[in-house]
């Protein structure tokens, strides 16, 4: 059912836990499956510096928790927020169709964590200005049928 | 090393050898339609009649009321779509409880849009129906109730006698899903008033692709399977000879040793509900305390989900299933558990341990050496858990 | 000492070796449910698409348009019915034969009797159909035209794909019973333009109680079985795993070698039609003399009747089958034989040796030594061969 990366990060996860005092948290919740995944995230510079999750969730929501965090790590803002839940999904070689839905769950964590930094600091990036942190963030498309 | 525990029974059960050989002869040896008048024909008739004969007799059962199917879920849509099909000129209304298997729901809501009217029974906190509720529900258009004997996620066991009468009295058509507890509880139609019942063999050890309705004699119902005049020419199809042998050889060996299944089911039961109540904190059973199928664990695993639970239970070789909507392709959970009144997080959180005649004492103390690291790692993962307990606990 | 030639292979085939071999290991070990997402649910659950790609391969068909059932039966009864529920808004029309299985013929009087039409379209003396007659059957208010593959009892072959251009051109959908052709003739269903086809294992050395139904992409079609999400929510109930499996393999084998088999069988077929209409008078091949399945005998024996020559046949260790009405169980003679012309009394004598991959040489030559006494003994009996002869010879 998954691929082998899949389950390395689900048997050992990459950045579990918590930040304290962290610059951006976001909690987000999967109205499909009632999930939900939380994204801490220490910002120096501009720059990711540090990153921590927690997930309530399938292995494929662990896993590529797990996945964007290793994928975040060292990057700046700007570049964090082009990605997406396919690039996650890609990096993980994979996932079946009927779980593409729980990577949109790590996409959106990332935004939420970067968009409650924004709102601390003042500052305004464009491509958080459609975002909306308490949306249900339901992506229909992302569900393959057949 | 990887252990093997299997405790999917609910799900599927693996053959017993001595049914899987009393099987053997029919694939490549006595291969003959049962229709066919030569010899080959003629003896597999003959083993189809034998197997029939073997399941009436643990039904209490005449052998003219056995049916043969391809499934459990076969014999749960003939009886509800054939009772309705049949009935349609007395009245269109059905009664059915909310926590039925799929096969039943379904095919009750497929009927909905073919202008019939469903009542969907509410059950309590252990998964019982209302038996006033069923009452009132009851009017002259009611043509059937089915009402399952036993659910397959949270074990339950309704009470099927008190719905047969209330069934008898009020002239309406009784039938029950018995797949789970065919082979688990002892079942006498007349006793119970059961008018119509599906079962399938690959819950007791028989093989999979095989199931069975009783239909008690003079009821009306409509095929769902048109075409030859097997089954009395009440379900086509040339028949599953080495698959209804193996049923009728599970039912046998599931009733000659029903007694000692049972005990010994419910000793390792409630020794894997004990232990798991004792050793991990926020867990809550779910069904009914004491009317239960003797195999049946399900408990509610606060704050983790289930599908993360199976793979981790998977990684050491613990089969089991969950209510998680996350194992279910539908993205809702169970909706028994949610009609028993649990949150959605908390059947997320459920596990499902459905015993079986291979499971140990051993296997059940592996089980209980495995699962609470499994919880506690996975709850430390858990932003639902650090609420609770204010912070991580080390793994 | 009693020989077992069994010449009855339309009815049902033996299990090739290889193929009960590749099943065994799903029955007692690798016996999980596909559904379950533990390690015993993915191996069966790749085992089941394993299947389903060889399936797929012999028909040119894509792995997503293959959906197993519980037999071929199965498959006719959720084809029509499923296409007739689905589209039933868009018109309540059907075409079908006068020749077709009473697994589509039964499906379709029930139809009937929920407020479907039906057309049943003639065949000439060889069974075939015609093809203007179904051109101007074919109204706006057709939904489907379900015409089989190859007749179960006479062999005829009809002409397929001039019937899947005029379904096309009059965009209408096409369903056709391959029960007998599937593994006896190539089908590409692009091809023929078949939007649907039944077929089943046990036709071709795999086990009984498996089918399936090839729906085209995109097709509309209602689930007959209601319940769990199994093959993509059309067709629910636990999978029949090791069932699938030897359906898959015996697939692969009989396209593998479907040369080779056409050609043995169009061999020894001739050399029985030859052997008997050589040796016996007053004899008529039933079906198409070369538009047939390679493996059909049917031949009309005047003057005497189907069962007691099976049960003569039966004596010398001969299986075969006859469309006499005494070996049906309903009390007509085969509606095939009616509909391409025969008399009561030729439908009556009517026998159909249907070979296989099992048959030899020497097996013809001993029907072709047993079966002439046998018809000389019973017209001595006859009543209407004295009439002919005006009196009995001896035998
Ligand atoms: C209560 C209940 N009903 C019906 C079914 C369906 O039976 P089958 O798997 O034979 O189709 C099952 C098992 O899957 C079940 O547990
Ligand atoms: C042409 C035809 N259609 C349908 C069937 C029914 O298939 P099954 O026996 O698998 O139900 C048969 C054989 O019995 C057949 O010959
Ligand atoms: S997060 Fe629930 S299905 Fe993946
Ligand atoms: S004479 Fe007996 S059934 Fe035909």
């Amino acid at each position: 059912m998954y691929s082998e990366k899949v389950m390395d990060h689900f048997t050992n996860p990459r950045n579990v836990g918590e930040i304290e005092n962290a610059d951006g948290v976001g909690q987000v919740g999967n109205p499909k499956c009632g999930d939900i995944m939380k994204m801490y995230l220490k910002i120096d510079n501009d720059m990711i510096t540090d990153v921590k999750f927690k997930t309530f969730g399938c292995g494929s929501a662990i896993a590529t928790s797990s996945m964007a965090t290793e994928m975040i790590q060292g990057k700046t803002v700007k570049e964090v927020l082009q990605l997406t839940n396919k690039a996650v999904a890609e990096a993980l070689d994979g996932l079946p169709p009927v779980k593409m839905h729980c990577s949109v769950l790590a996409e959106q964590a990332v935004k939420a964590a970067i968009y409650d930094y924004a709102q601390k600091n003042n500052l305004h990036y464009e491509d958080l200005d459609d975002f909306n942190p308490n949306d249900d963030h339901d992506h229909h498309d992302d569900i393959e049928e057949e | 090393m990887k252990e093997n525990v299997y405790l999917d029974y609910s799900g599927t059960s693996p053959m017993k050898k001595e049914i899987l050989d009393e099987m053997l002869p029919y694939f490549t040896l006595d291969y003959g339609n049962p229709s066919s008048i030569h010899a080959f024909g003629r003896t597999s008739k003959k083993a189809v009649d034998t197997a029939r004969d073997r399941l009436a007799k643990t039904l209490n059962a005449g052998a003219n009321e056995i049916f043969f199917t391809g499934g459990g879920t076969e014999a749960d849509n003939w009886a509800i779509k054939g009772v309705a099909y049949a009935l349609q000129n007395k009245g269109k209304h059905i009664i059915t409880s909310k926590i039925e298997h799929h096969a039943v729901l379904h095919a009750c809501e497929y009927l909905e849009k073919q202008g019939f009217q469903v009542t969907y029974l509410d059950v309590d906190q252990y998964g019982l129906i209302n038996l006033e509720q069923l009452k009132q529900s009851i009017t002259s258009d009611t043509i059937l109730i089915t009402i399952m004997y036993a659910n397959n996620e949270i074990g339950t066991v309704q009470s099927i006698k008190e719905i047969g009468q209330i069934a008898k009295e009020r002239g309406v058509l009784f039938h029950t899903d018995g797949v789970q507890a065919y082979g688990n509880i002892p079942i006498d139609v007349q006793d119970l008033g059961i008018d119509l019942m599906s079962i399938s063999a690959h819950k007791l050890y028989g093989p999979k692709g095989v199931g069975a309705l009783y239909i008690r004699k003079g009821t009306k119902i409509d095929p769902l399977i048109h075409g030859g005049a097997q089954e009395k020419k009440r379900r086509a199809g040339t028949e599953n000879v080495p698959g209804i042998v193996g049923f009728g050889k599970a039912a046998l060996l599931a009733y000659e040793g029903l007694e000692e299944h049972q005990l010994t089911m419910i000793r390792l039961r409630d020794k894997m509900i004990n232990g798991i109540m004792e050793t991990i904190p926020y867990v809550r059973l779910n069904g009914h305390p004491s009317q239960r199928l003797p195999g049946n664990v399900n408990v509610s695993i606060e704050f983790i989900e289930g599908e993360s639970l199976l793979l981790s239970l998977d990684l050491v070789g613990i089969a089991a299933s969950s209510g998680s909507a996350c194992t279910s392709g539908s993205l809702d959970p169970s909706h028994v558990l949610m009609n028993i009144g649990l949150t959605h997080e908390l059947a997320h959180g459920s596990l499902r341990l459905s015993l079986g005649d291979f499971n140990t004492e051993e296997e059940i103390d592996y089980v209980l050496e495995k699962l609470p690291p499994i919880v506690t790692r996975l709850r430390a993962m858990s932003p639902l858990y650090e609420k609770i307990k204010g912070g991580i606990e080390n793994v």
